[in-house]
């Protein structure tokens, strides 16, 4: 079964055998010299990257919701969110990277909802002090082509077993949060937090002093699954539904 | 053993029927998937069992040795593989944590030797009758026993 | 001359890592030997414990920088385990694919370095020459050079590229060409044959009483290979055998790892002509059930064995890694007693040491 | 005209210069003394031994480069390539760098013997270039056992190495330097006797009446091929170059003996290295390839081609080979090379007796 080796041993001798390897490396010197030397002048010439390289994270500003994702995802902690001057919606949460300490494992462009971090083909990234390592979003900033964001491409386990073929999930596959509803009391935190506008406040009917008694509703199809109300509950009334 | 490998060993069924016929007391074992087993010993027998095991059942490597800090007791969990019989049996020890000793399987098979020693440091358990325990990993000053669960890491 | 110690290491050409080799000479002659390892201790399995498990996955890439594949591919394999979730084929037939890539790439720095070990460094720049089309390959299904980041819990992160089949094809033959030429410099040379035949003898019953793995154990003729004896993956549906040598020294362990680069390209030619179609990803739970799990793949260098306790939450209560190179690194001093001092880089060149797994 | 009519026609006409400027000066008795023959020809030497240098600078800078880009292409790179025309340049940089650099002496090293090695690496390193003729014409001293002088001077670095290697207190400096001694007792013997041949063939040891018999003949690399495999194997021995460089094995004792040797000292060190470099493949052609013979072309430009395809052998030969063990280069030298060295000697008997040379 096993392979067995294909060489017997040899009688090492002198000279003959340390002809083979001269010979052989004449040969690739011939070769080296008449074409080109396998070596790649870097400053002046680049390797050709693929279209999926990975290299620094980038942000497309205007898909960005700053739903915190990505800094919940990155295994280093280098994304936090910053508060900034947006010209539509006013003022916005979003991510500012730490180059110092990403490792380009892009997650935060595979877990992006929106798909506005995307992974840039950029590689080149030394700077001076480790203040111009951190990225602000203006910085951040990368000219979108499309190639450029990561898609998750999973199915069900549920939907494995009944033979299904691949396709990406829509908002069904994403988890969902969910409300206990006796915990609730109603102070509309997560429909304040919530930055798709999938929570809302509705009202479900009049407690005995005849205040109304609101409840947060839950529109599936906006839900990005970011999970910040529920991480912003008072009360813990929310939690967060699998999907499987 | 130059050369050539018993291909055919026992199965995992009949290494459980032979540990159970062997050890009465101390000792819980069964199957739990294909070429898997797992055993939970008490604490006295692990050497005895862990001798069985090399002898007669014909257990030649030690996979893997590492300890566990359930907070309340500890744990020694070793895998041993066996060539062959083509099956692991993964046999997990609790040691108290006032007291956390056993006995090294060093003796046994040589590559339980530095497992032994890098469980030592990090946890804390000490291994009766290992040749050379002695620090492996951290330097010589270190104080604490940074994998047990009282060591907070300071990041997270 | 009396007898002294010299210490090897941390930084000396040999250790190929951040590691220290004892070794008590009279003259040139080695008495004893100790391995001391440490200097690269991350803490690395007390750092997942306050993770979640996805983030773990980059993290072991860097467990080794050799073959970082293995590594985030053994550490989804055990959470699976853990999580009972079943693999889409496609995905592992895609995985079987990189792994054994990964292990050519791999192979061929540890014969880069074994050259350069041996003082010939030509060898080392066409190993990496070629190494580089093997990352490539790599490269352009995983966007990444060294740490891929590449396999997911229940599956993978991305499909092949389109033309990926035939530019595999297209490498695996130019490689396997490139792959006589380095036998005609390393078989063809008399003075490797004197350097690396008779030197470092571990007899296989030492092999596995003191848990050596890998080619290193195969070079001392035991024939165990987890890929076949602990089939993971789809490696039982694949048309292979495993390679070993009966001559117990580095010139078996060279042979070994020579012969298993050429048994690679075999298993991913015969990979791509099975691969189904088919999703390539499974959603999987976010909390893992509260009980143990262990997985074990046949690393480039050794077994490699995760095992982790699930505590009901999202993180691991505890991830053990048993390292290949850890375990053969404590068997070190019984290859390298009696021999001369330079054989050391000879000796420590075969067994292909990877001091990010080993320190952990 | 050789190179001290030569140098002496210069010199003379510097001092005629001088001696005018004196004698207008008003400083007679000076010019006197200037214009003494001893004078003048201790001021030729000077210069001669100048030019020398100055030669041998630019042949080592030149192998240096050499070894660079043909070790390039040997493993599929380019070598120095930013400084100057195709990086010609680059060696000088690097020596500029090293006159840089730190002077770190060890703390318990042996001061005297640990500054004195490099002295006496690089003094017996030039002292080689003084026997080693150019061409017919251009030589500085022309011994009547040159050959001699040279093998007995290529022998004291063994001697430098060793004192280097234990001042510097350091354990692998140490080694090397042994390993060096061991070296020696080994590759001397068959170096040689594979010379002997080619003294017997020509009858002399004289370097140019060998270059000359072999001008006469034929080279003697034909009759003599066992010769020359043997005399090359010993010279890479002798220049420490890659299969036998045990001295300074670099992956098992860092850099050997030269390990605690930094800055300016590492410069000569390395400088000394390529001037053997040369010595050994000019004796090589000097020897077995004819010398500076050769139509066309000036003798001098021969010589130098001849001795840069025989460093190119050297620089092939380190591109494709590992490093031997230190008991297996003994057995090398003693078992193999010995015994060919005498088949060889046989063989230059034989042609001597049949009248053929």
């Amino acid at each position: 079964m096993a392979k067995e080796a294909k060489r017997s041993r040899k009688n090492p001798g002198l000279t003959g055998y340390v002809l083979r390897p001269m010979y052989a490396t004449l040969k690739e010197t011939i070769r080296a010299t008449l074409h080109r030397p396998n070596t790649v002048l870097y400053p002046w010439e680049k390797v050709e990257l693929p279209e999926n390289y990975r290299g620094r994270p980038g942000l497309v500003m205007e898909r960005c919701i700053g739903c915190g994702i990505c800094m919940r995802i990155c295994p280093t902690g280098c994304i936090e969110l910053v508060e900034i001057e947006d010209k539509d919606h006013g003022k916005m949460r979003k991510p500012q990277v730490n180059l110092g300490r990403c490792m380009m494992c892009g997650y935060c462009a595979e877990y992006c909802p929106k798909k506005a971090m995307i992974v840039t083909p950029e590689y080149e990234l030394a700077a001076s002090s480790r203040q111009d390592l951190i990225y602000d979003p203006y910085e951040l900033q990368h000219k979108y082509k499309p190639g450029y964001e990561v898609h998750i491409v999973e199915v069900l386990p549920s939907e494995l077993k009944r033979g299904a073929v691949e396709r990406e999930p829509g908002r069904e596959g994403k988890d969902r949060p969910e409300l206990d509803d006796k915990k609730c009391i109603g102070c509309a935190r997560c429909a304040k937090i919530c930055p798709t506008g999938a929570a809302e406040m509705g009202q479900v009917g009049v407690n005995e002093k005849g205040k109304p008694i609101k409840r947060p509703k839950f529109d599936y199809s906006k839900c990005v699954g970011c999970e910040q109300c529920v991480e912003n509950c008072p009360r813990d009334a929310l939690t967060m539904k699998e999907v499987l | 053993m130059q050369g050539e490998m018993p291909t055919v060993g026992l199965s995992e069924e009949a290494v459980v029927e032979a540990i159970k016929k062997s050890f009465t007391d101390g000792v819980t074992v069964g199957v739990v998937g294909p070429r898997r087993i797992s055993a939970r010993v008490a604490r006295s027998v692990v050497y005895k069992l862990c001798e069985h095991l090399k002898s007669a059942l014909s257990f030649e490597h030690v996979s893997c040795l590492s300890g566990v800090d359930k907070v309340d007791h500890m744990e020694v969990v070793y895998h041993i593989s066996s060539y062959a019989n083509e099956c692991v049996i993964e046999i997990t020890v609790d040691v108290p944590s006032d007291d956390p000793e056993v006995d090294s399987i060093t003796p046994l098979w040589g590559g339980a030797n530095w497992h032994e020693r890098e469980t030592h440091e990090l946890f804390g358990i000490r291994f009766k009758n290992h040749p050379k325990l002695e620090r492996l990993l951290l330097p010589f000053d270190y104080e604490y026993f940074p994998f047990r669960k009282e060591f907070k890491l300071r990041g997270r | 001359m009396a007898e002294m110690w010299i210490n090897m290491g941390p930084q000396h050409p040999m250790t190929h890592g951040l590691w220290n080799l004892r070794v008590k000479v009279d003259g040139e002659t080695i008495l004893d030997a100790e391995p001391v390892i440490g200097y690269l201790h991350r803490g690395w399995e007390k750092m997942t414990e306050n993770r979640v498990y996805p983030q773990i996955i980059p993290m072991s890439d860097r467990l080794c920088y050799g073959s970082s594949m293995t590594w985030s591919h053994l550490y989804c394999m055990t959470i699976e385990n853990l999580m009972g979730v079943e693999v889409p084929e496609r995905a592992e037939y895609i995985r079987v694919i990189v792994l054994e890539l990964q292990r050519i790439a791999s192979h061929l720095m540890w014969l880069a370095a074994f050259g350069t070990d041996l003082g010939l460094l030509t060898v080392f720049v066409y190993c990496m020459r070629e190494r580089e089309l093997f990352l490539d390959l790599l490269q352009s299904v995983t966007g990444a050079r060294m740490t891929y980041n590449y396999p997911r819990i229940g599956g993978v992160r991305n499909d092949l590229p389109p033309d990926f089949g035939r530019d595999c094809l297209r490498t695996l033959d130019h490689f396997e060409k490139k792959l006589d030429e380095y036998e005609e410099i390393f078989d063809g040379s008399a003075i490797f044959l004197m350097r690396t035949q008779d030197i470092g003898i571990l007899k296989a019953a030492d092999g596995m009483n003191l848990g050596v793995t890998g080619a290193t154990l195969r070079g001392s003729g035991v024939k165990i290979d987890l890929r076949k004896h602990d089939p993971y993956s789809v490696y039982h549906e694949l048309d292979w055998d495993l390679c070993t040598h009966p001559d117990c020294d580095c010139y078996a362990r060279y042979r070994v790892r020579m012969d298993e680069m050429r048994m690679s390209c075999q298993i991913v030619r015969d990979a791509l002509k099975k691969i189904p179609a088919g999703p390539i990803r499974v959603k999987v739970p976010r909390n893992a059930p509260k009980r143990t799990a262990f997985a074990r793949v046949e690393d480039p260098r050794g077994e490699g064995l995760m095992y982790v306790i699930g505590d009901g939450t999202d993180k691991p209560y505890r991830l053990k890694v048993r390292s290949p190179i850890f375990v053969t690194v404590s068997a070190v001093p019984i290859m390298l007693i009696g021999y001369k001092i330079a054989d050391v880089p000879a000796i420590m060149g075969s067994v292909d040491m990877c001091l990010g797994e080993t320190d952990r | 005209m050789d190179l001290y009519q030569f140098t002496e026609g210069i010199v003379s006409w510097l001092v005629g210069i001088v001696n005018w400027i004196l004698n207008w000066v008003g400083f007679h008795g000076l010019a006197g003394w200037l214009g003494s023959p001893d004078i003048i020809k201790f001021l030729t030497l000077l210069g001669e031994s100048i030019v020398l240098l100055a030669i041998g600078f630019i042949v080592a800078i030149t192998m240096i480069w050499q070894e660079r880009k043909t070790l390039g292409r040997l493993m599929d790179r380019r070598g120095a390539m930013v400084v100057g025309p195709a990086g010609y340049f680059q060696n000088i940089a690097d020596g500029l760098k090293t006159l840089l650099k730190e002077y770190i002496i060890p703390e318990k090293a042996d001061k005297t013997a640990y500054n004195w090695a490099p002295v006496i690496m690089i003094g017996s390193s030039i002292l080689l270039l003084v026997a080693i003729p150019l061409s017919g014409r251009f030589y500085m001293s022309d011994l009547n056992a040159g050959l001699l002088f040279i093998f007995a001077v290529f022998s004291i670095t063994p001697f430098a190495i060793l004192m280097g290697g234990w001042a510097s207190n350091n354990k692998y400096s140490l080694i090397g330097g042994m390993r060096s001694a061991a070296q020696l007792i080994s590759y001397e013997i068959p170096l040689l006797l594979s010379m002997v041949g080619v003294v017997l063939l020509s009858g002399s040891l004289n370097i140019g009446d060998i270059v000359n018999a072999q001008a006469e003949s034929t080279w003697f690399i034909i009759p003599q091929l066992i010769g020359f495999i043997i005399f090359m194997v010993a010279i890479v021995a002798e220049v420490e170059r890659i299969p036998f460089d045990l001295p300074e094995a670099e992956a098992e004792l860092v850099e050997g003996w030269w390990t605690e040797y930094g800055g300016m000292r590492f410069g000569l060190l390395m400088l000394a290295e390529y001037f053997r470099g040369y010595a050994g493949a000019a004796v090589a052609v000097l020897l077995f390839l004819g010398g500076w013979s050769g139509p066309f072309l000036p003798p001098e430009i021969w010589f130098l081609i001849k001795v840069f395809i025989v460093f190119f052998i050297l620089i092939w030969l380190r591109g494709s080979l590992m490093r031997v063990r230190v008991d297996q280069i003994l057995n090398i030298g003693w078992k193999r090379l010995l015994p060919l060295a005498m088949v060889n000697l046989v063989i230059a008997v034989v042609f001597k007796t049949l009248g053929w040379f």
